[in-house]
């Protein structure tokens, strides 16, 4: 009797969730696992996702892994699934409490904000005390990642985060506004004009991701002013490490979805073979796939690979 | 002069033994006319049929799909949908439409979450607080609708729009968590119980989405309420010279329907076990219960259709995701045959009428 | 004429934006009189009578009732005081059944607790009173009680608004053009039957276009001309020519002059 | 009557569910004539009126016009045969102006470029032509041509409507009920007029529930009874009583028996 | 015996000298009672108020809000939104609605860079192509309204899932780039040129969407086919009667409402740079075309208002966030705000036509 295991991401739309699911694919015909995936119907649609649990459990699936949009929310379901008996790996995103669930393999969001935002402090040097930030965050309904990423930023750029659980609320004056994207580049652009309509001044642009930050350079350019702004962004996918690479953004924080998958797919097909569970990374509570910062304009203090690295790790 | 009234109408002494005899219809007997006739009666058997041949189908395809389990868990997937379909239907037979319901579900479930946790309210009145308040959003699409004669589709696109907003606002995005709430306030979790006869878990909360459709189907039916609120989606002048009092009748609609979206925030949290501002039920809650009533045969136009239907719409949903799921379809795939499903199964229900008329 | 009117109404203005629909009008219906309102196409009939039965507010103007004045924000209000009005557009609601339409506003509750409590429609009770009331007017093809009215011919419908308006006004029955799509039978149903309601002791006020019935079963006749009342006359005091005269402008009624 | 009629039709059936609204019906209408169709509520008249103008498909039975067998799948292509008819429900676009609706489906585009590339509308033309044919029918309380018919009286409605049919028509004219709600100074407009559409060699239907005008008018009478036709009367041949006998059923034309 | 018939209507010589007077209205003069019967006869005139209102409001609020820049952006936001305006305007005034209007959008701007970039096909060929499937998509859902009588709502809830899934499947949610399509395939991005007087950028795509605004207004006005779709809105049955081909017509108008979210999807290339198939135009440009309608004056029940209105209706909508946003509130207030407005502005609009009528 062959193994199944049920993938649940965020949403299916969003490139890094379809790599991780092209990730688990392989690994699972690779090992001759079956593999069924599911996803939220929009960023933070918490309830298919509990939905798709309870059909994964009905289906009689060994493990599930999971990239949950309510962190919280999401644990009873979790719970009832572990009841069950079915092994359950949050992937990409720890729930809360992070012991929800069997094991975590994922980026630390927070720290991939952080590198980010280090890098663009140092970058700027003295300038940074009179810069002037965009903020293009995700949607209004501010799931976790987006308030991760956000707040990391900020803390690396140096920037008082008020109550760190919500973006939006710090009062530092270098802030020029938030503007929420939907992670896509209709929406990155559109946010950067209403920005610029507000400020024209603007010289340093945190983005969600990088299809957001492909629509804030368009708006940008269409100024005139693509040259002289640092955008900085999230992900680490092949086309926002070109754009590194096209100097479109500055930097991003690269993430490894394909790793996580693959490592998740191997975790369950083990503990159907025997019942062993996978350990956490030594000295933190979950296993880390770790993040990198890629840029070509390196600075003193922040470790970073160059665009060359950069594409040869980036997950499509 | 009424001699010349009399002559103008002498023509009608013809009328003398006129007939009375009714025209006789012959009745066809066949079979096939038989049924068409029934479905024709029972509007609410179409959605049904489309439902069991959806059922056989999955139990082909898939071997898991007939497991007392997957049944009941369809069941408790549908809950929420059921009861905001409730809802949908009241304000859509009176020839409106609620974008509202799933944001006023939300937001009733934070309010009811955080009049405990934050200030401390007992659980029990918190959650009379959320249905209150819940039926006083409802209440205010229906002042508008009602009073200020805007249409139904903008009040409840605004106040869609102000409700979400005012629910991350107020929530601060916080999510409470299930074990807190299951420690001080298991009241605010209570349709989340089930019960367990030979080990087959049935949620409360799916016993309550039946009681709804049962008693709305009963009111809808039988009182001159229920009547009213046909007459009023059927044609709202007529209704009104016919001495129903159309503005009554329609705010009590949407007060009612708000009052059933609190309900279903609170068996959210029963549901979810947590209470989470960003639920997306607040952003799909509205097309899923549109979905549900429609595919049950109840039309936008007002007037026309049966709450049971609507039961039926949104069974024959939670089958087919439930059905592909286990299938194994891709979400994409999953989406399409949705979408193929909600084309396919109102044409259906339209070619049975139109064979049966 | 020492007797009281029972609905008066002077000075009656309605206008829909520039047209003027009732221009100062006055309007008599004594007890337990037919009254018969005639005139031309839009001189304001249906105008006058929505407004004496709260289907439309009048902008200027009052009417007493029972000489006590009187203000109807709807016909819920005007039928709350037992004036009971057949428009000429009906209002039925046609998805809903002929028993369901007679009796809407005014649904028979079942006895006891299922009525009281669960407030319970007593159908049984309303389709033989709705069938009954059908037969009076002889309209006996209708087959089923639980038809959708808009299932129904023309005439039939408006059969069925009659029967309704008959079956509860207590006080006033106005009825707009009630045969104009009847057949000859049913035509002849309707007048028996206004002859009937005034046996009670009911007034009615009946707006007509066929002069031959007006003239058959009317007491007085209130000729509309250009939006109000030009006079009133009695069938036997002029020919049914002289009405048509009238209320065409072709004459002028006796100490008439017209200003408009 | 050596003479082939022009609109004829053999064993027409139509059934709305149970409802049987014809019944294998036969129907004549002979070229230059007026004809009326007379019968009780209910008769089946508008369904076979609906039938031979293409708003209804015949269930079964057949059509021929001037002696070639049709089939109108639609009120269009029986105008496109030259069939005008006048519905019971008029079918008006409310919100539309009188000029429009008139003009529904045969709009008249402007001479040259702007006509022929950009299509646009001759309004002028159009409000022109409106104005004289309501003229012709005296409805002058008409006051703005631009005017949304939904603002007009229901008998003037009824009038613009009639209007239409009169100036479009060419090979054959039928009207339900046209005079149902209109006045007397309108309704005998309406008569002249038919009398004058005849006048130029049209052939009219007429139903009508108003004796007098149907023997004044018509040249023969199509008596319906229960779906079907029952009888062709000539107004000369027969007295009003005998035709109202015959539609109710009280009495029975020599050479024919009551089956039904 | 036609005397006898004589005899019944001899009553009617009173007609004789009838007078053939027509009856007169006195005509108010004052000031106030000229623009309300204006406003009444011109109903686009209403927003174009709420609109200048709001203008002078942001004016006072904001010292940038009246900067050319700042104006040219708005345009330039909202361009896309009044494309799918005209779209979504035809189809609501036939008493439609069409749910896929921004899917089509996307659907049609994927297949025109997939058709470039994955199979070779020259660029202006691919647009070809794409418009054409566009128009496809929009015919399929005017047969299915048309011929198979499904509702509007369902249709196009239908093929909106339908599309969008078929979106990110076919483009397996790759984006092109903006360099990529700017060196390889400069036709697609041809709406994202410029006119710089005085500095002041103006997109091409804000001038398409006025002349196909102002070309609408016209056909909706002076050609018999414009009338024609007025009159099936109005009222189905008599339009179909009074010789409107109703269904032909209803097909036409879905397609062409396609075409027109073709023509969006073009523009969106141009306006964006990139090729995406998360565009959130996919997701809420139903959403937001409609309240650009509705806030524009066209009933949602058909036949009436002014395509014109839906121009300013979108106009009002991109005023008021651009302006939240320069007054400088929160996103969440942001979106309450709009929800606001949105009641707000189709109450004033209510209003003045209430004192007006
Ligand atoms: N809702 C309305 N809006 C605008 N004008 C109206 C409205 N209702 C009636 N009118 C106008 O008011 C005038 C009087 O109409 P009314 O219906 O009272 O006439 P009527 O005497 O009943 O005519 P008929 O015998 O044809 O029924 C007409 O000129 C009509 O156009
Ligand atoms: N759309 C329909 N659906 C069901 N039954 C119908 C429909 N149209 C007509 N009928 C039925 O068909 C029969 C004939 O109706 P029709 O309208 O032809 O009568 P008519 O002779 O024109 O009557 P009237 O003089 O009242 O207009 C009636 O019994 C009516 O109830
Ligand atoms: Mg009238
Ligand atoms: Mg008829």
């Amino acid at each position: 009797e062959g193994v199944s295991a049920c993938l649940i991401t965020k949403t299916d739309t969003n490139p890094f969730f379809v790599k991780m699911k092209e990730g688990a694919e392989a690994k699972a015909a690779e090992l001759g696992v079956t593999l069924k995936s599911y996803a939220g119907k929009i960023d933070g649609d918490h309830e298919s996702q509990v939905a798709a649990i309870e059909a994964c459990v009905a289906d009689g699936a060994k493990g599930i892994l999971l990239t949950a949009s309510d962190t919280k929310a999401i644990v009873d379901a979790v719970k009832a699934a572990r009841d069950a008996g079915v092994l359950v790996i949050a992937l990409d995103t720890p729930l809360d409490p992070i012991d929800a669930a069997d094991a975590t393999f994922a980026t630390d969001n927070f720290r991939a904000g952080l590198l980010i935002g280090e890098w663009a402090k140092a970058t700027l040097g003295d300038k940074a005390a009179e810069a002037k930030i965009a903020l293009l965050d995700l949607s209004i309904a501010q799931p976790s990642v987006d308030v991760l990423r956000d707040q990391g930023f900020l803390q690396g750029f140096g920037v008082d985060l008020a109550d760190p659980n919500k973006w939006g609320d710090e009062t530092d004056a270098r802030i020029i506004g938030n503007e929420v994207t939907s992670g896509n580049e209709e929406g990155g652009l559109k946010a950067m004009e209403a920005l610029l309509t507000k400020d024209p001044d603007i010289n340093v642009v945190y983005t969600i991701n990088e299809p957001s930050a492909a629509g804030a350079y368009e708006a940008l350019k269409a100024v005139g002013r693509e040259k002289d702004v640092l955008i900085v962004s999230v992900d680490g996918g092949c086309p926002g490490v070109a754009n590194v690479k096209d100097g479109v953004i500055g930097a991003t924080s690269q993430q490894y979805p394909l790793l996580m998958a693959s490592l998740g797919i191997e975790a369950i097909a083990k503990y159907a073979a025997d019942g062993t569970k996978p350990a956490p990374t030594e000295g933190k509570d979950f296993f880390d796939t770790g993040v990198a910062l890629v840029t070509d304009k390196p600075v003193a203090g922040v470790e970073s690979i160059d665009t060359a690295k950069g594409t040869e790790l980036c997950w499509g | 002069m009424t001699s010349d009234a009399k002559a103008a109408t002498t023509f009608e002494e013809g009328l003398k033994g006129a007939s009375e005899k009714v025209a006789e219809f012959q009745d066809d007997k066949t079979a096939l006319k038989r049924i068409q006739h029934w479905l024709h009666q029972t509007p609410s058997a179409v959605p049904m049929i489309v439902l069991v041949v959806a059922l056989v189908i999955f139990g082909v395809l898939s071997a898991n799909f007939f497991k007392p389990t997957t049944l009941s868990t369809i069941l408790q997937q549908i809950a929420i949908v059921g009861i905001l379909g409730c809802a949908q239907s009241i304000v859509v037979l009176t020839a409106g439409i609620d974008l509202s319901v799933g944001a006023i579900a939300v937001f009733s479930s934070v309010l009811m979450g955080q009049m405990t946790f934050r200030y401390g309210i007992p659980a029990p009145l918190a959650i009379l607080i959320g249905l209150a308040l819940g039926t006083a959003m409802g209440f205010i699409n229906g002042w508008l609708v009602a009073k200020v004669k805007l249409p139904p589709f903008i009040v409840t696109l605004g106040t869609w729009q102000i409700l979400l907003a005012s629910n991350f606002i107020f929530s601060a995005n916080e999510t409470i968590r299930s074990s807190d709430i299951a420690a001080q306030a298991p009241a605010l979790q209570f349709w989340g119980n089930a019960i367990q006869p030979g080990g087959v878990k049935v949620l409360y909360a799916v016993f309550l989405m039946i009681a709804l459709v049962a008693i709305m189907a009963y009111v809808l039916r039988h009182t001159a309420w229920g009547r009213h609120v046909y007459a009023v989606g059927d044609d709202p002048d007529a209704a009104e010279l016919a001495g129903v009092q159309t503005k009554r009748i329609l705010i009590q609609v949407y007060a009612l329907a708000g009052l059933f979206c609190a309900i279903a925030g609170w068996v959210m949290i029963g549901r979810f076990g947590s209470v989470s501002p960003t639920a997306s039920t607040g952003q799909l809650g509205n097309i899923q219960s549109i979905t549900a009533v429609v595919i049950g045969g109840i039309s936008l136009f007002g007037g026309r259709g049966s709450i049971v239907g609507m039961f039926f719409g949104a069974l024959i949903v939670g089958v087919f995701e439930m059905g592909l799921r286990l299938v194994g379809t891709d979400p994409q795939w999953t989406f399409f045959l949705i979408g193929v499903l909600i084309i396919f199964a109102v044409a259906v229900d339209q070619w049975i009428r139109k064979v049966s008329a | 004429m020492t007797q009281e009117p029972l609905l008066k109404a002077r000075g009656l203005v309605k206008r829909y934006g520039k047209v003027t629909a009732l221009d100062n009008c006055d309007f008599d219906l004594m007890p337990g009189e037919i009254l018969a309102v005639i005139g031309d196409n839009g001189a304001g009939k249906s105008s006058l009578i929505k407004a004496l039965s709260g289907a439309v507010q009048p902008d200027e103007g009052e009417i007493t009732l029972d000489g006590k004045p009187v203000r109807f924000e709807s016909p819920l209000e005007a039928r709350a005081h037992g004036i009971e009005c057949v428009y000429q557009t009906l209002a039925m609601s046609p998805a809903l059944s002929i028993a369901d339409n007679m009796f809407m506003g005014r649904e028979l509750r079942k006895p006891g607790l299922m009525g009281n409590l669960f407030r319970q429609l007593d159908r049984p009770a309303m389709e033989k009173f709705a069938r009954a009331k059908l037969n009076e007017l002889g309209l006996m093809t209708i087959q089923n009680i639980n038809q959708p009215v808009e299932t129904l011919s023309g005439g039939q419908r408006q059969g069925v608004a009659v029967a309704r308006a008959a079956a509860f006004g207590s006080k006033v029955v106005i009825l707009d053009e009630p045969t104009a799509a009847l057949g000859v039978k049913e035509s002849r149903r309707v007048l028996e039957l206004i002859r009937d309601v005034r046996s009670r002791g009911i007034p009615i006020i009946l707006i007509s276009h066929n002069m031959p019935h007006v003239f058959e079963v009317a007491d007085r006749i209130h000729i509309h001309r250009l939006g109000r009342r030009l006079c009133v006359i009695r069938p036997g005091d002029y020919s049914m020519s002289d009405a048509v005269a009238f209320m065409t402008g072709a004459k002028l009624p006796d100490g008439v002059s017209e200003e408009a």
